[in-house]
């Protein structure tokens, strides 16, 4: 009887390796709770229509509740206000702007940047020995809610903590990961003095960190990413990046469906929760919390 | 006033039948790069008269028309219209002046109905709203009218070129025409439709329409004309009123020295079969067996839609048959493709040569080569050596003008363009060729060595499959003539064995 | 593009037009009826609004894309000149104009634009698919260099709410469509201006030689294409309550397809109104279907290459035969 | 397209289409020159290498575009071909397949969509634009059903430091183009099959009708446009060490401005094979140099689509005059 219950979760971009720890999360409390879950999203985090057009479709079928994580904060506010009507909303990942919420599991991505900013001037002051020089970042795509949040983050940390590091400059990309590379090396050759990037998300980190790997700059630039997959646990094993911040996507996709579950019953629920970020470096990656999240169960 | 303005090379304007000439030329004159394509050419025409203009291929005459309706624009000169400057940069200005033409290739739009294109720019509407029926059954009403027994309401695409001509002529003469100009309109006619086109021509000269007439076949000249100018080499070389000329003066003007036959045959004993169609159908045409042998040309004869160029597109692989075996060198062959067809021997110049024989925006030499590129290159790869001596020979043998073998195809005149769509099969080694009307457009010097050219293949061994519609030609030329009726084959006749009326009788099937 | 493709041009079609956008029509029908069977909530009221709301800017961008291809052009522009006008109405209503004034406004900078490319064709000889092209790319920087890449928010909720209203029931963005689609529907087929589209995409040249002002045309068609498309910038503003110049990324593609599926020639010259429209939402109802069955998003998109070589196909042989 | 544009074709150009590559080619050099001045860095081996490097995908992309457009076609699935095979050969790799196999594979992969376009094309009488444009979506769709939508890493070094590798000091995957690109120019310039390219692009009728085999040379032209392409995928994969389908997207519509920046005509029949060499390279030495100066990304865009525009324009003029 369980099986009736339907509680969609709704991504931002099913095509990237992020979410779909996300989906895997939601995928395991389903199996674990006895609900169905129908696993949504656009097919790029910038195409906020699809997403509304999505959560349109999605609260038509008449589910229990829906968990969703808005691409963007204003776009998604009304659309979601008007669903909360009619079933009970969890939010993940960015906020929208609405209050309709039932319950919020959020990474703060403005937090996260601030991490990675920590980051980065931790493994400039290792090499260098002091928080000073160069640095750059790099973006995905422009539009994008959570990656402008990093780049706030990232640039509000570098100037209230660190005068030293000077951003020089702060590419925004076509969330190509060749696109990135480029750009990475040719900031490489345009900046002889760069001590340090941030890519802020997984495909420009695989970029960025190729480019500092083929020009073998690592023990010059210090390179910090966001999220994480294998390819980049190798270059951070390998010591071609310094360090990844690294949410807890799989928690989020499962505590989702867990407290949506518990709110259309009617439960109480809390109605924020921080998921957290974490900066993994090669000396901590072996940590039992962080491996987890590093190699997150995906089936 | 203009009249007093002497004038060389027109040779006595008749005074006092007209008044003021309606349209007049002084030194007019067009430059291309590379071409000198109308030097300055200064010619009055009389309002009502019907002007012939004759000329070898490339001597300018479509340029003088296209000059004449604002569709290209002029490099120097002046033209008159009822003796005031006009400025003919554009067609909409002709128009409005009641120039219109029907040009050398039909230019209608495919993807319209017959009633569209004859209203095209002059659609009637009421309150902004197109009046479709209205302008349909006014289209049916011209057509009717002009005994053209064409449909208004079909897509003009599905006309044949012929019926399309017609539709062209049928639409210039009815927009408040004054001037009405024809470039080789019966080119792809039948001598019926060429019929019907001569009576829309007389009805309108009886309106007091002036109408130039531009065509390579003489006796039409003859029998429409009252003048008739001659251009060479792009020079207006002189008028003559029709009284006073003859077709070997015309012939001599147009291309400086005289011919004393057109149709040249020399008589071969016919060898062995090359090819034999038994009962052979296919779409289009059906039950046809034909034999043509070495040395001898096959002519066929029939009015448009008879299916002549379906049968022969057929042996040449282009169409699957439905029925009936085709035999080569008398054993039975199955042709699959083109490809197939020109590996046994055989060669096919459409009838069509901007639809289906020549890339148009392609060079010259890369169209004269390329049905035996195989042979140029049997490994893949092209010596460009070979390649260039090959085109320049066709180019030299017969005498396509054009600045080289770099030039786009399309820059030729319509008559040079004809020459490459037969001459890329020329030197082929081919055993029997197909020629589907192959003097459209060709002046008379050009097809007096067209048929030499048969002359000599013939002398090789080679057969020929000779398709015209125009009467003449096959009836001179052909050894047999098979008359196609409505996708059969209704009479064959051995050489002058039958007269023109029996064999238009047979045609027409009464 | 190549001519093989191309037999089907010359044999008769006549009034086969619309038998198959009645066919089309049908397919239609059939797709929902099939997911009325297959899922429970299909024929809802909401989803059917849904539905209604979702095709509604594929097929605006599709009828003005129908009129370019006519011609025997492309518009490749449309969603980036989409993206591009959602950002400038916000900013507009962010100034504080008020809304008529934003709408106008926005409107004719999509006529601007159709203008250019207008220009860029008849006057400087551009290829339509480099003009367009190049406009795509830099309207979507204009767009990007006027937000700094984020998003201007539209706090005018009047502005915003229209995109959520009904009208007897049915979701205004569909009333928007039936505008649209009524007075082009009289231009294509009871207009001079009609019938001189398809002439030029047919003989560019008969139609000059006739005496019809063919860059004149050329500039309508693709300013209509333009305005459509600024339109529908206005529409993903309302929608989405914010300017944001990366949206709308690949809805050329889509209208296109729309187009294309709706019986439209690339060669140009074959088109109509209803055609694009029933493309647009017959593509949008697979979209619909596939969430609300639960497909997979990446079999969505499988699902929908092979829909279109599927209905592609009929299509031509039906032509072919007809 | 439309046939307004079209006037330049009944021209003449004879030897003017090597002048024309020159003068792009005096267009690269100026461009190259302008950034050694404005820029310290430019002319460093490095920023050369990395400049190659770059241009180096696009350049093969474009080349086999090239072949596709003579024919009067296009290849939307170009940019598809290169995420799908990143993926596929990344599996074949983590597979455990030994490097030639998983390149030959792969290979032959891109070998079958060619077949499938050509076969679309000419069994099926697709719109090139419309077959093509279906496998985009459906390739990527598959290839994001294969790798769930994440990304599969290559552990294979050797196959990863190919992409890195100098020969004679020039960057392997500069040799690579010259490897696609000297065969490719005598195929299209020395061979009867590039004449018959031509020939079916300006009249596919009158080419048949010459004996061609029409439908071979079309499955001819997709072949070469999508093995480039899964070659492409090759590199791709070498270069940024993993596989991802949704990689190189846009990048057909990159190799398509490359090919006409490059002097090819939409309509077919005009074409060659340094044109979208250096068109390819003209585009990446754009980026490469708006990256040194630390132009802001945005305006990027705005350049590219600008000089794209500059550029055919005065090539159009060009050829006018000749
Ligand atoms: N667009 C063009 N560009 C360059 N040269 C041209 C162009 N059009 C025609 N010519 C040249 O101008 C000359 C005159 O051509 P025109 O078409 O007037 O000849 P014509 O007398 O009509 O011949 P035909 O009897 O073969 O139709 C020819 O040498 C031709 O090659
Ligand atoms: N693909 C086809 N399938 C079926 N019928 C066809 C096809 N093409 C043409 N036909 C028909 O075949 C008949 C023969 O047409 P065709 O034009 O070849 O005759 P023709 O004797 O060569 O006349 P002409 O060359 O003088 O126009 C016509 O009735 C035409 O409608
Ligand atoms: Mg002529
Ligand atoms: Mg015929």
């Amino acid at each position: 009887a369980a099986q009736d219950v339907t509680i969609p979760i709704i991504v931002k971009d099913t095509t990237s390796f992020y979410w779909q720890i996300v989906l895997a999360g939601a995928r395991k409390a389903g199996k674990d709770l006895g609900v169905n879950v129908p696993e949504l999203g656009a097919q790029s985090e910038a195409d906020i229509n699809g997403q509304i057009s999505i959560l349109e479709n999605a609260v038509a079928g008449g589910p229990a509740a829906v968990v969703i994580s808005p691409t963007e904060f204003k776009a998604l506010g009304q659309p979601i206000t008007e669903a909360a009507k009619s079933v009970k909303i969890i939010g993940i990942d960015s906020a929208a702007d609405s209050d309709a919420f039932t319950s919020f599991l959020t990474t703060d991505n403005v937090q996260g940047g601030r991490v990675a900013a920590d980051g980065l001037a931790e493994a400039i002051k290792a090499q260098y020995g002091a928080a000073e020089g160069e640095v750059a970042l790099i973006t995905s795509l422009p539009g994008v809610g959570s990656l402008d949040q990093r780049a706030q983050g990232f640039k509000e940390q570098l100037a209230a903590k660190y005068p030293g590091l000077k951003l020089v400059a702060d590419k925004v990309a076509d969330g190509q990961a060749t696109t990135g590379l480029n750009i990475m090396t040719d900031l490489i050759t345009a900046n002889p003095n760069l001590r340090g990037v941030f890519a802020s998300n997984l495909i420009m980190a695989q970029g960025a960190g190729q480019a500092i790997a083929e020009n073998t700059m690592q023990d010059k630039i210090k390179l910090i990413g966001f999220d994480s997959d294998d390819k980049l646990v190798k270059f951070l094993t390998d010591g071609v990046i310094a360090g990844l911040v690294v949410q807890d996507p799989y928690r989020m996709g499962y505590d989702g469906i867990k407290t949506a579950l518990a709110a259309s019953k009617g439960e109480s629920v809390e109605k924020f929760v921080d998921t957290g970020a974490n900066l993994v470096t090669k000396a901590n990656m072996g940590d039992e919390k962080i491996a987890a999240l590093l190699n997150p169960k995906l089936d | 006033m203009t009249a007093s303005i002497p004038d060389a090379t027109t040779l006595g304007r008749p005074r006092g039948t007209s008044g003021v000439p309606i349209l007049e030329l002084r030194g007019l004159e067009k430059r291309y790069v590379g071409t000198h394509a109308l030097k300055p050419a200064t010619l009055a025409f009389e309002a009502g008269e019907i002007h012939a203009i004759v000329g070898e291929n490339g001597a300018g005459k479509s340029t003088l028309i296209k000059l004449l309706t604002g569709v290209i624009p002029r490099t120097s000169g002046e033209i008159f219209w009822e003796g005031r400057p006009v400025g003919l940069a554009t067609p909409h200005e002709a128009i409005d002046l009641g120039i219109n033409a029907v040009h050398q290739e039909v230019v209608l739009c495919r993807h319209l109905t017959v009633a569209a294109n004859m209203f095209l720019g002059e659609e009637t509407s009421r309150f902004g709203l197109l009046q479709h029926r209205a302008m349909v059954r006014e289209a049916q009403r011209t057509l009717d009218d002009l005994g053209f027994d064409l449909p208004a309401h079909v897509l003009l695409g599905d006309l044949t070129i012929g019926q399309q001509q017609l539709i062209a002529a049928a639409r210039a003469a009815t927009r408040g025409t004054r001037f009405l100009i024809f470039d080789e309109p019966t080119a792809y006619l039948t001598r019926r439709e060429a019929a019907q086109l001569f009576a829309l021509i007389r009805r309108l000269e009886a309106e007091g329409v002036t109408i130039v007439y531009i065509s390579h076949r003489m006796e039409e000249v003859f029998e429409l004309a009252t003048r008739v100018s001659i251009l060479r080499d792009g020079t207006l070389v002189g008028t003559r009123r029709i009284g006073e000329t003859d077709e070997a003066d015309l012939i001599a003007l147009m291309i400086n020295r005289s011919i004393e036959q057109i149709y040249h045959k020399d008589k071969y004993t016919p060898g062995k079969p090359i090819l034999e169609t038994r009962g052979l159908s296919g779409p289009g045409f059906e039950d046809v067996s034909i034999t043509v042998r070495e040395g001898e040309i096959v002519g066929l004869y029939g009015l448009i839609g008879a299916g002549r160029s379906e049968f022969v597109t057929t042996v040449f692989g282009r169409h699957k048959r439905t029925a009936g075996e085709v035999l080569w060198d008398g054993r039975p062959v199955t042709i699959r493709s083109e490809a197939e067809a020109i590996e046994l021997g055989i060669a096919l110049a459409p009838e069509s040569r901007r639809d289906q024989g020549l890339c148009l925006n392609l060079p010259v030499g890369l169209n004269l080569n390329l049905p035996v590129y195989t042979k140029l290159a049997p490994t893949g790869l092209i010596s460009a050596r070979q390649e260039a001596e090959r085109a320049d020979r066709q180019i030299a043998g017969l005498r396509i003008k054009t600045p080289g073998r770099a030039t786009l195809a399309s820059s030729l005149s319509g008559g040079n363009q004809q020459k490459i769509v037969i001459g890329k099969w020329l030197n082929h080694g081919a055993k029997l060729f197909i020629f589907d009307e192959p003097t459209v457009g060709v002046d008379v010097g050009t097809k007096a060595e067209i048929y030499r050219l048969f002359s000599e293949l013939l002398s090789k061994g080679a057969g020929i499959i000779l398709i015209s519609s125009y009467l003449p030609e096959v009836y001179e030329l052909a050894d047999t003539l098979h008359v196609f009726r409505r996708g059969r084959l209704v009479s064959s006749h051995g050489y002058h064995a039958a007269t023109h009326e029996d064999i238009l009788t047979r045609a027409i099937g009464v | 593009m190549t001519d093989v493709t191309n037999k089907a041009r010359g044999l008769p079609k006549g009034r086969l037009n619309i038998l198959f956008g009645l066919t089309l029509f049908a397919l239609l029908l059939l797709l929902w009826v099939i997911l009325g069977f297959a899922t429970n909530s299909f024929w809802t009221g909401n989803n059917i609004s849904n539905l209604l709301r979702q095709g509604s800017m594929t097929a605006i961008l599709a009828i003005g894309q129908t009129f370019v291809i006519i011609t025997g052009g492309i518009d490749l522009s449309v969603g980036a000149i989409v993206g591009f006008t959602s950002v400038i109405v916000s900013l507009f209503l962010q100034w504080g104009l008020p809304i008529w004034a934003a709408v106008v406004l926005t409107l004719l900078f999509g006529v601007a634009i159709g203008l250019f490319h207008g220009f860029g064709i008849v006057r400087m000889g551009l290829p339509p698919f480099i003009i367009t092209l190049a406009t795509l790319t830099s309207l979507r920087g204009i767009g990007l260099l006027i937000t700094n890449g984020a998003t201007i928010s539209i706090t005018n909720d009047e502005f915003t709410a229209f995109s959520r209203a009904n009208f007897l029931g049915v979701p205004s963005l569909f009333w928007m469509v039936i505008m649209v689609a009524v007075p082009a529907y009289i231009l294509l087929n009871h207009s001079r201006w009609g019938r001189y589209l398809f002439a030029v995409g047919s003989n560019a040249e008969a139609a000059r030689l006739s005496g019809v002002n063919v860059p004149r045309i050329i500039y309508m068609a693709y300013v209509l294409s333009a305005l459509f498309a600024s339109f529908v910038g206005l529409l993903l503003a309302a929608r989405i309550g914010i300017g944001n110049a990366t949206q709308a990324e690949g809805w050329e593609l889509q209208a296109i397809a729309s187009s294309v599926i709706g019986g439209t020639s690339l060669f140009g010259a074959i088109g109509s109104v209803h055609g694009p429209l029933l493309g647009a939402f017959i593509l949008a109802t697979i979209n619909n279907g596939a969430n609300l069955l639960n497909v997979n998003s990446f079999w969505q998109r499988i699902v929908t290459g092979v829909l279109i070589i599927v209905i592609v196909y009929f299509d031509q042989l039906r032509r072919r035969r007809g």
